[in-house]
C-alpha cells in the first residue's frame, strides 16, 4: 500500500518504483495476515477497533487536510450508521447488508442537508456548527429511544456473516475490517489524485484562486463532506456489527473528539496517517491503564507531546522520513 | 406474604462470608496454594460511571484481601483482574475480550454502568460464563441472556420501591426532575406504574447528564405546585437547583442518587430527601453491620450501596467458585442461579428478570440536615 | 405559564448567560491576544474554583481572600499553559488546529489531575452572601448569583479600559494584529503572549470562583464550560470580549425560554439550532464587521 | 466627464455601477467597455476603487446598482466559478498561488475548467477520470515549456520569489484559456527587467486572442492598452488612449501629480 | 553610524544571505536595489532582528546589536517600515503612532526630533483621521502611517523596505519629498527599493544585491545619472 505518498506522483509515473518496494509490499501483506493467528484476541480487537477508528477518522482527516474543514460531527455520522444496524437487524430484521447501506444513505442524505447550508462557514464558526451538530445528534440518540434504545441501548445485533461464513471472533473479523478499511483508503487515494483531489488542494492553499479557475468550492465542500458521512456511517454499522450492542454513550462529543484527534495525531496531510491516529487512540489508553488511575493524566500527557512534536502527525513524520529515504532530501511539496 | 426461599447451603454460605469478615484483624492465616484463581472485573473508573465504579472497586478490593485471608477457594487464592473501562461501552468489550481470551477468566464481574454492561454481555453470553454486572437489567434481549446476573434492582423495582413509599405517604401529585441518563430509565418504570399506585406527575422536567444549572427546570416543576417532587440524577445539580428555587416539598429520589459524593455535592441542601435504597452505613441492619464495621475499619469511611454490591458480586463469584471448581465456565454461571443472601440484598439470579431482589430488600433512608437516618419505613412484600 | 415561572427562567438565563460569558470572555481574550482556540479555558476555572475550595475548607481563608486566591491560580495556569504548551507548538510551526489539539490535551490533562488528586467528589463551594435567596417577586435567586452578575459586566468594563486605554492593552493588541510590525516599535511579542494567557487564566480564575458556588465543582466540568463559552464567544464574534458576554446571554435566555415554552429534553438541540441558524444568518457574530475590500 | 460611447464590440460593458461599504460609497454610476481583442487599461490613485470594480467583474462582491454584462448577457448574479466558465479569469494583487503545491500541480490544478469527471468518476478511480490526469499532466507540461517554468517545475510555489509567484498565476490563469483575463497590479513588486517580460508576456497572449482588463499604477506596462480609463473616488474621470490620457491635466493632477 | 560587516541569514536549511558588507554613514541616503529573490527583505529582516543572524556583525553607533533582541533594536535608534507597511490595521491612526511614541519616549532627549505633532505636520493628511482605523486608509496614506509610526521611534536611522510598492506614481512622488525632508531632519536613511527612479532621487548613493549578495556600490557620482546610464543598469540589473 503505497496510498499515503500517492498525492506528489504524476499519474503517468512507473508503476513499481523498484523491485524492493514490491518486495516490502509483499512482506507487509504477510505480516497484516498473520497477526490474528499470532496475537491474543484481545489485541486483535484493539486492531478491529483500530480499523474501524482508521476508516471513520480518515474521512475526518481529509476534510481536515484537503479542505481544511475541522469537522467534530463524525459522530453523529458514526451513531447513524450503528443505529441503522442496529434497528434494521434487530427491529426490522433485515439482513446485515441492506441495514448498513441504509445508514449510508441515511447518513449522506443527512450531510447533504446540513452541510449545504454550513459548509458556507469557515474557519472556527465551521468547527463550532459541527460540534453543535454532534450535540443535537447526541441529544436525539438519546430522545428518540424507540429506534436507539436510549441509554439503556440496543443489543443482539446481527454478525456479520460472509456466504454462510459468521465473522463471530475479533480474528475473522479483523480480516473483513482491514480490507474495507483497505478499500476506503483506495477510495481517498483515488480522490486525492484525481481532478477532485487538485481542486480540493488548491481551495486550501488559496480558496479564491480556487473558484477562478472554476472550481466551485461550496459544492466540493459538499461533496467531501457528504463521503466523510458516508465512511462514518459504514465505520459505525461494522461497529455494531462487530459488537453487537451500541448505546448513546458511544456517540457523545467525546468521540467526536477522538476521531478528531485521530485525524490530527495521525496527520490529517496523508491517508494511511488515519491509521496511525487510531492505532493510538485504541492502544495508548489500553496500554496506559496497566499504570493505574494516573493513566488519563499521562494518556494527555502524551497527547500534548504528540502534538507538540509531530505538527504533521505521525503520518506526516514518516512520510517525510520515507522521502528523505527515496529522494536523499526531505524537501517536497506538501 | 412470600418469603424468600434461602436454601440452608445458603445461609451456611452467609456465615462463611460474615465470619470471614471477621477475621479481618485476625492474624493471617492463610494456608494459601497453587496459582491464584483470577476473576476478571471490567468497572468504570474513570469517566461518567467514575461515582460507581471506584466505590465497587474498593469494596472488592476488600472483598479479595478477605477472602484470601480466610483461605481463598479450596486453598487457592483469588486474584481479581480490575480494568477500567473509562464509562465507554466499546473499551468494556476490549477489556472484556482480553481478561476472557487473553487471561482466560473464568467469569466477569461488572461492568458499572449499563451500557458497558451489555457491551460485556454480548461476549459472555457467546461464551455461557457467567457475569456479575453491577448494574440493573439492560435492553430486553439481556432476559434471554441466561448467564447475566444482575446485583442491582432492574428499574421498574427502584421504581416501584418509590411509589411505594409515595403511596404510604398518601402523595398523589408529584413533580419529577431527572437527568437523561439514569433518570430517564427510573423515570419510564415511574411512569409505567404510576397509575397502579394512584399517583399522577404534574410535571416532569428532564435535563442533560452533566448539566450545571436546572433552576429552570425546576422552576417549572415548582409552578405545577406537586405534593412531592422526585428528583432523579446522578449528580447533586438538581437538588440543589430544586431548593434553590424554593420547591421546599418533600423530595424522594432513587438508589442511584445516595452515593455520598452527590450529597456531599448537595451541601446544606441534603435535607428532606428520601431515598429507596438497601444499605444505610449509619445504621445498617443487623446482616450488613459486618461488612459496614470491617469497611470502615479498611478505609475509614462508610460504604453504601454500591461498596455493597462489589462485596456481594465477588462473594457470589467466590461462592460459584467453591461450588463448580474455577474451570467450567458454565458450572461457575449455574452454581450461581441460587438464592443468595447478600449484605446488599437477597438475590435469586434464576428469577425471570436474572436479579431476585424483592422489594422486602430495600430499606428507605431520609437525608436530615446533611445526615442519613434509616426510616421505620419496610415495603412488605403483598401479594 | 405563571409569571412567576417566566421571571425565573429569566433569572436563570441571565445568570447563566453571565456564566457562558465569563468562559467566552476568557477564550476571547485569549484568541485576541494569539489567536489560539484555548480549549483549556474551562479548566482555568475549575483550578481556580479547586484553589479557592481548598483555601477555604482546609485552610479556613476569608471568601474574598479564597476568590483572589483562585483568580491567581487562574492566572498562574493561563501562563504556564503558555510557556509548556502554547510556545513550543508555536516554535514548531503549528497551525491553528494544533493549538486547539494541544490545549484539548491540556484539558484532559487538568481534567485526570482534578480526578486523581482531588477526587471524583461534586464540592459545594461557599458563595458570596452564603446561600441566601433573593426574592425577585414570586422567583428566587440567589445573592451569588447576583454578585455574579455583576462581577461579569464589571470585568467586562475593566477589560474594555485595559484594551483602549492602557498602553499594555494596546500593546497586546499590535502585537496580536502584527507580530512584526510590533517588534519593530520595540513590543516584546512574546512577553505580550504570554500576558495574553495570564490574562485570560485570571479571567478564566474570576469566572471560576464565581460559578463554582453555583454549579459545585467536579473534575469534568471543564470542559463542558468550555464548549458552552466557545458557543457564547462565536456567537459574539470570535476575539470581541464585549461579545462574548451579549453571546453567553443570549444562549443562556435561549436554553432558559426553550425549557419553557418546549421541552427541556430538547433544550440543547433547540439552542444549538439557533446557533447554527445565527451563524448562517450573521457569519461574523453579531458584533463582527470585517473592513471592507476597498481600492 | 468625458463622453463614454457605446461600442458594439464590447466583450464587456460594465453598466452603472454603484457600490458602498458601510455607509462609505466607493463606486459611483461607474460606466466601462472591455473591447474584444484588446487591452483596456485602469489606472487610479490608491483608495480610487480600483479593486473593488474588479472584484464586481470578477463576481467575488455584487453591486448595490448597475449590471456588468458580459458577451451580451447580465452576469452580474453568477458565481466566481461560473464566470471562470464563462471565460472570464482574474489574477490577484498579492499572488495566489497554491502555496503547498508544487508549480507543476499549480499548473494542473489550473486545467480544472479544461476537464469534467465527476466526483464519484474521481472515487472510484474509473479509467476516465485517469486518462483524463494523464491529459491534464500533458497540457500543465505544455504550460511549463511556454511560460519558461520547467527550471522549476518540481519546486514548491510557496518557496518562490515573488516575482515568479506572480510569472506562475499568470500562466496558471492564461492556461484556463479566458476570454477575458483581468490582471490586478501584476507589476506590483516586479523590477523594470522582469517587468519588460511581463509585457511582452501580456502583448503575445494578446496576440493570441486573448481579451485583457489591466489595473496596474505601472506607467511603462499600461502603456501596453490600446484604451485607458482613469478611476478617481469612485468615478470615472477619463478615458483615451495611453498617450492622450497621460497628456490629460486633470489625470496628471489627480494621479500623476505633476 | 551603521555598519553591517559578512552577515549571513536565512531560514530553515536554506542560507539567503552570503556576507554581506554595507555601511551607512550619518546624515547619509543609501539604497540597496537589486531583483526579486536577491535577499533584499531578509537584509532588512537581519537588520532588525527578525531573522536572527547566522555569522558577522551589525554594528550601530559601536555597539554590536545583531544579538540583541529584535523589540529592543528600536531603542539602539533604529526604526524600521517593513514590507507590506505592517500597521495595526484594526486599531486606530492615534493608537498605531501612540504605541511608537511611547517607545521613542526612552531614547535620550538628545535623540528627539519628531513630536507627535511634527509628525501631523509632516503627513497633514492624518490630523483629520486620528480617530480612523488604519485598514480604513488607502495604501499610500497607510504608508505614510508607517513612517510617522517608525518617526516616533527617534530613530536616527530610518529602514524602508520597498516603501513605493503598489502606490500610484503620485503618492511616489510625494514619498520623494517626504523622504528628503526625513533626511533634513539628520536622519539617516536606508532604502530597500525597486523603483530606481525614486532610489536615485531620495538618495546618495546604492549598493546593488543579487543572489544574496552584494555585488557593485554605485557611488554619488554615477548614482545620479543611474537611470539615465543604460550601461549601468544593464550591468547591475539587467541579465
Amino acid at each position: 500500500m503505497s496510498l499515503g505518498q500517492s498525492q506528489s506522483l504524476p499519474a503517468g509515473s512507473r508503476m513499481p518504483r523498484n523491485l524492493a518496494l514490491i518486495a516490502a509490499a509483499a512482506v507487509f501483506v504477510a505480516v497484516w495476515a498473520s497477526v490474528p493467528l499470532l496475537a491474543s484476541r484481545g489485541t486483535v480487537d484493539l486492531l478491529v477497533f483500530t480499523a474501524l477508528y482508521s476508516i471513520a477518522g480518515v474521512g475526518v482527516a481529509f476534510l481536515l487536510g484537503q479542505c481544511g474543514i475541522i469537522s467534530l460531527a463524525q459522530s453523529v455520522f458514526y451513531g447513524i450508521g450503528a443505529y441503522a444496524t442496529a434497528y434494521g437487524t434487530t427491529a426490522l430484521g433485515w439482513h446485515w447488508v441492506p441495514s448498513l447501506f441504509a445508514g449510508m444513505a441515511v447518513a449522506g442524505t443527512v450531510a447533504f442537508l446540513i452541510g449545504w447550508p454550513i459548509l458556507r462557514l469557515s474557519g472556527h464558526f465551521l468547527a463550532l456548527a459541527t460540534l453543535a451538530l454532534a450535540t443535537i445528534g447526541h441529544v436525539l440518540f438519546l430522545e428518540w429511544d424507540w429506534i436507539t434504545g436510549g441509554t439503556l441501548g440496543v443489543g443482539g445485533i446481527a454478525r456479520i456473516s460472509l456466504f454462510g461464513f459468521v465473522l463471530n471472533t475479533p480474528q475473522r473479523f479483523y480480516y473483513f475490517v482491514w480490507i474495507v478499511a483497505g478499500l476506503v483508503f483506495w477510495l481517498y487515494a483515488n480522490l486525492l489524485k484525481s481532478r477532485a483531489g487538485f481542486a480540493m488542494r488548491a481551495m486550501r492553499d488559496a480558496p479564491s484562486a480556487a473558484m477562478v479557475l472554476g472550481v466551485d468550492v461550496h459544492r466540493l465542500k459538499v461533496q467531501v463532506f457528504v463521503m466523510s458521512a458516508v465512511v462514518g456511517s459504514l465505520a459505525g454499522s461494522l461497529f455494531a456489527s462487530y459488537v453487537t450492542f451500541v448505546s448513546v454513550d458511544s456517540f457523545g462529543i467525546d468521540r467526536a473528539v477522538s476521531f478528531l484527534l485521530v485525524a490530527v495525531v495521525g496527520g490529517a496531510q496523508t491517508i494511511l496517517g488515519s491509521v496511525f491516529g487510531a492505532a493510538f487512540i485504541t492502544l495508548a489508553p489500553n496500554l496506559l491503564s496497566k499504570l493505574g488511575d494516573i493513566h488519563a493524566l499521562v494518556y494527555a500527557g502524551v497527547l500534548v507531546l504528540a502534538v507538540i512534536f509531530l505538527p504533521q502527525g505521525i503520518g506526516g513524520f514518516l512520510r517525510d522520513r520515507v522521502r528523505g529515504l527515496l529522494n536523499g532530501s526531505g524537501r517536497a511539496g506538501r | 406474604m412470600i418469603r424468600t426461599k434461602i436454601s440452608r447451603r445458603t445461609v451456611l454460605m452467609g456465615t462463611a462470608g460474615v465470619t470471614a469478615l471477621g477475621a479481618l484483624h485476625a492474624p493471617a492465616i492463610a494456608q494459601q496454594g497453587g496459582e491464584p484463581i483470577k476473576i476478571g472485573a471490567v468497572l468504570c473508573l474513570t469517566g461518567p460511571g467514575a461515582g460507581l465504579g471506584q466505590a465497587e472497586r474498593s469494596a472488592m478490593q476488600l472483598a479479595e484481601k478477605m477472602v484470601n485471608e480466610a483461605g481463598g477457594v479450596n486453598g487457592r487464592p483469588i486474584r481479581v483482574l480490575i480494568e477500567d473501562d473509562g464509562s465507554k461501552p466499546d473499551i468494556a468489550k476490549s477489556k472484556a475480550e482480553a481478561l476472557i481470551f487473553n487471561e482466560k477468566v473464568p467469569l466477569m464481574i461488572g461492568s458499572s454502568l449499563t451500557a458497558s454492561t451489555g457491551a460485556i454481555a454480548a461476549l459472555t453470553n457467546g461464551e455461557k460464563m457467567a457475569q456479575v454486572a453491577l448494574t440493573g437489567l439492560g435492553p430486553a434481549i439481556e432476559l434471554t441472556y441466561k448467564s447475566l446476573y444482575h446485583v442491582l434492582p432492574p428499574q421498574p423495582l427502584n421504581a416501584r420501591a418509590m411509589l411505594e413509599y409515595t403511596k404510604a405517604q398518601n402523595f398523589k401529585k408529584i413533580g419529577v426532575l431527572h437527568d437523561s441518563g439514569y433518570g430517564q430509565l427510573v423515570y419510564n418504570s415511574l411512569r409505567e406504574q404510576a397509575a397502579a399506585y394512584g399517583v399522577s406527575f404534574a410535571a416532569v422536567e428532564k435535563f442533560e447528564v452533566g448539566a450545571q444549572d436546572v433552576s429552570t427546570q425546576a422552576a417549572k416543576v415548582r409552578a405545577a405546585q406537586p405534593e412531592a417532587v422526585y428528583v432523579i440524577a446522578t449528580s447533586p445539580v438538581p437538588f440543589r437547583g430544586a431548593r434553590q428555587v424554593r420547591i421546599t416539598q418533600p423530595i424522594i429520589s432513587a438508589i442511584g442518587s445516595s452515593p455520598y459524593d452527590y450529597v456531599r455535592g448537595m451541601g446544606e441542601y441534603a435535607d428532606d430527601i428520601v431515598f429507596p435504597e438497601f444499605l444505610v452505613g449509619e445504621d445498617p441492619e443487623p446482616h450488613q453491620k459486618a461488612f459496614v464495621d470491617m469497611y470502615k475499619a479498611a478505609y475509614n469511611s462508610l460504604p453504601k450501596n454500591y461498596e455493597a454490591a462489589g462485596w456481594d458480586a465477588l462473594q457470589i463469584a467466590v461462592n460459584a467458585l467453591k461450588k463448580a471448581g474455577p474451570t467450567d465456565r458454565e458450572a461457575i454461571a449455574q452454581a450461581m442461579r441460587e438464592p443468595y443472601r447478600g449484605v446488599m440484598a437477597s438475590y435469586n439470579f434464576a428469577a425471570p428478570d436474572l436479579t431476585g431482589i424483592e422489594l422486602s430488600s430495600f430499606v428507605f433512608s431520609k437525608l436530615v440536615k446533611t445526615q442519613f437516618t434509616r426510616l421505620p419505613f419496610k415495603v412488605t412484600a403483598r401479594s | 405559564m405563571t409569571t412567576t415561572l417566566f421571571i425565573q427562567s429569566l433569572l436563570a438565563g441571565v445568570t447563566n448567560g453571565c456564566v457562558y460569558g465569563l468562559i467566552g470572555l476568557g477564550l476571547s481574550v485569549i484568541y485576541r491576544g494569539s489567536r489560539v482556540v484555548n480549549a483549556m479555558q474551562g479548566d482555568f476555572s475549575l483550578v481556580a474554583g479547586i484553589i479557592a475550595y481548598l483555601a477555604m475548607e482546609r485552610l479556613g481563608a476569608p471568601i474574598l481572600i479564597a476568590f483572589l486566591g483562585g483568580m491567581v491560580a487562574g492566572a498562574i495556569v493561563g501562563w504556564i499553559v503558555e510557556l509548556l504548551f502554547v510556545r513550543p507548538t508555536r516554535k514548531r510551526g503549528g497551525t491553528e488546529e494544533s493549538f486547539l489539539l494541544v490545549t484539548l490535551g491540556g484539558a484532559f490533562a487538568v481534567s485526570a489531575a482534578a480526578l486523581l488528586f482531588f477526587g471524583r467528589d461534586s464540592h459545594p463551594v461557599r458563595g458570596l452572601g452564603g446561600n441566601e435567596l433573593l426574592d425577585v417577586f414570586d422567583a428566587a435567586i440567589r445573592v451569588h448569583a447576583v454578585w455574579l452578575i455583576v462581577l461579569s459586566l464589571a470585568v467586562v468594563v475593566a477589560l474594555r479600559f485595559f484594551y483602549t486605554r492602557t498602553f499594555i492593552g494596546k500593546s497586546i493588541m499590535a502585537a496580536s494584529i502584527d507580530a512584526d510590525g510590533a517588534t519593530t516599535i520595540g513590543i516584546n511579542v512574546p512577553l505580550m503572549r504570554s500576558l495574553t494567557f495570564l490574562l485570560g487564566g485570571a479571567v478564566g480564575g474570576v469566572a471560576g470562583v464565581l460559578v463554582s458556588p453555583l454549579i459545585t465543582i467536579h473534575y469534568e466540568m471543564g470542559l463542558l464550560l468550555t464548549l458552552k463559552g466557545f458557543t457564547a464567544a462565536i456567537i459574539g464574534t470570535l476575539g470581541n470580549p464585549f461579545g462574548a458576554i451579549v453571546g453567553g446571554l443570549m444562549l443562556g435566555l435561549v436554553e432558559a425560554l426553550a425549557i419553557v415554552f418546549v421541552s427541556s429534553g430538547y433544550k440543547d438541540v433547540i439552542s444549538m439550532t439557533f446557533l447554527i441558524l445565527i451563524m448562517i444568518a450573521i457569519p461574523n457574530g453579531i458584533l463582527g464587521h470585517r473592513g471592507r475590500a476597498g481600492g | 466627464m468625458t463622453a463614454i460611447s457605446m461600442q458594439n464590440d464590447a466583450l464587456m460593458q460594465v453598466r452603472h455601477i454603484s457600490k458602498g461599504f458601510f455607509g462609505l460609497t466607493v463606486l459611483r454610476d461607474v460606466t466601462l467597455d472591455i473591447t474584444e481583442g484588446l487591452i483596456t487599461g485602469l489606472i487610479g490613485p490608491n483608495g480610487a476603487g480600483k479593486s473593488t470594480l474588479f472584484n464586481i467583474v470578477s463576481g467575488f462582491l455584487t453591486p448595490d446598482e448597475g449590471d456588468v454584462v458580459y458577451k451580451g448577457e447580465s452576469v452580474a448574479s453568477m458565481s466566481v466559478a461560473a464566470r471562470s466558465y464563462a471565460g472570464i479569469v482574474r489574477t490577484f494583487q498579492t499572488p495566489q498561488i497554491f502555496a503547498n503545491m508544487t508549480v507543476r500541480e499549480n499548473l494542473v490544478a489550473g486545467c480544472h475548467k479544461l476537464s469534467s469527471s465527476s466526483f464519484l468518476a474521481n472515487l472510484f478511480g474509473l479509467p476516465a477520470s485517469r486518462r483524463e490526469l494523464a491529459e491534464m499532466h500533458g497540457v500543465a507540461d505544455d504550460a511549463l515549456r511556454r511560460f519558461g517554468l520547467q527550471g522549476i517545475a518540481d519546486v514548491r510555489a510557496g518557496d518562490l520569489p515573488a516575482g515568479q509567484q506572480r510569472l506562475l498565476e499568470l500562466s496558471r490563469a492564461a492556461l484556463a484559456k479566458p476570454d477575458l483575463l483581468c490582471l490586478d497590479e501584476p507589476s506590483s513588486g516586479l523590477n523594470a527587467e522582469e517587468t519588460q517580460q511581463l509585457r511582452a508576456l501580456l502583448e503575445r497572449l494578446n496576440a493570441e486572442g486573448m481579451t485583457i482588463f489591466l489595473v496596474s499604477h505601472d506607467m511603462d506596462l499600461m502603456a501596453v492598452s490600446s484604451t485607458v480609463s482613469v478611476l478617481c473616488f469612485g468615478e470615472i474621470i477619463a478615458r483615451g488612449s495611453f498617450a492622450a490620457i497621460k497628456a490629460d491635466p486633470r489625470v496628471r493632477e489627480a494621479y500623476l501629480g505633476a | 553610524m551603521l555598519s553591517v560587516e559578512k552577515i549571513s541569514a536565512g531560514y530553515g536549511a536554506m542560507t539567503v544571505l552570503h556576507d554581506i558588507d554595507l555601511t551607512v554613514g550619518a546624515n547619509e541616503g543609501v539604497a540597496v536595489i537589486g531583483p526579486n529573490g536577491a535577499g533584499k527583505s531578509t537584509l532588512v529582516r537581519a537588520l532588525c532582528g527578525l531573522n536572527p543572524v547566522r555569522s558577522g556583525r551589525i554594528v550601530k553607533d559601536g555597539i554590536e546589536i545583531h544579538n540583541q533582541a529584535a523589540h529592543r533594536r528600536a531603542a539602539a535608534g533604529m526604526g524600521v517600515v517593513l514590507e507590506n507597511r505592517r500597521l495595526f490595521g484594526e486599531l486606530t491612526v492615534k493608537t498605531n503612532l501612540e504605541l511608537a511614541e511611547h517607545e521613542g519616549a526612552r531614547r535620550p532627549k538628545s535623540a528627539e526630533r519628531f513630536t507627535f505633532d511634527g509628525v501631523l505636520d509632516l503627513f497633514p493628511f492624518m490630523k483629520g483621521r486620528l480617530d480612523a482605523n488604519v485598514e480604513l486608509l488607502s495604501g499610500g496614506e497607510q504608508q505614510m502611517v508607517a513612517i510617522g509610526r517608525a518617526l516616533l521611534l527617534q530613530p536616527d536611522l530610518l529602514i524602508l523596505d520597498e516603501p513605493s510598492t503598489g502606490l500610484a506614481p503620485k503618492v511616489v512622488k510625494s514619498l520623494v519629498e517626504v523622504i528628503g525632508k526625513i533626511r533634513s531632519e539628520g536622519v539617516s536613511v536606508l532604502l530597500i527599493e525597486q523603483n530606481v527612479a525614486l532610489a536615485t532621487e531620495a538618495v546618495d548613493r546604492a549598493y546593488v544585491m543579487k543572489l544574496g549578495r552584494v555585488v557593485g556600490e554605485i557611488g554619488p557620482s554615477e548614482w545620479k545619472g543611474a537611470l539615465n546610464d543604460s550601461g549601468l543598469a544593464k550591468a547591475y540589473l539587467g541579465g
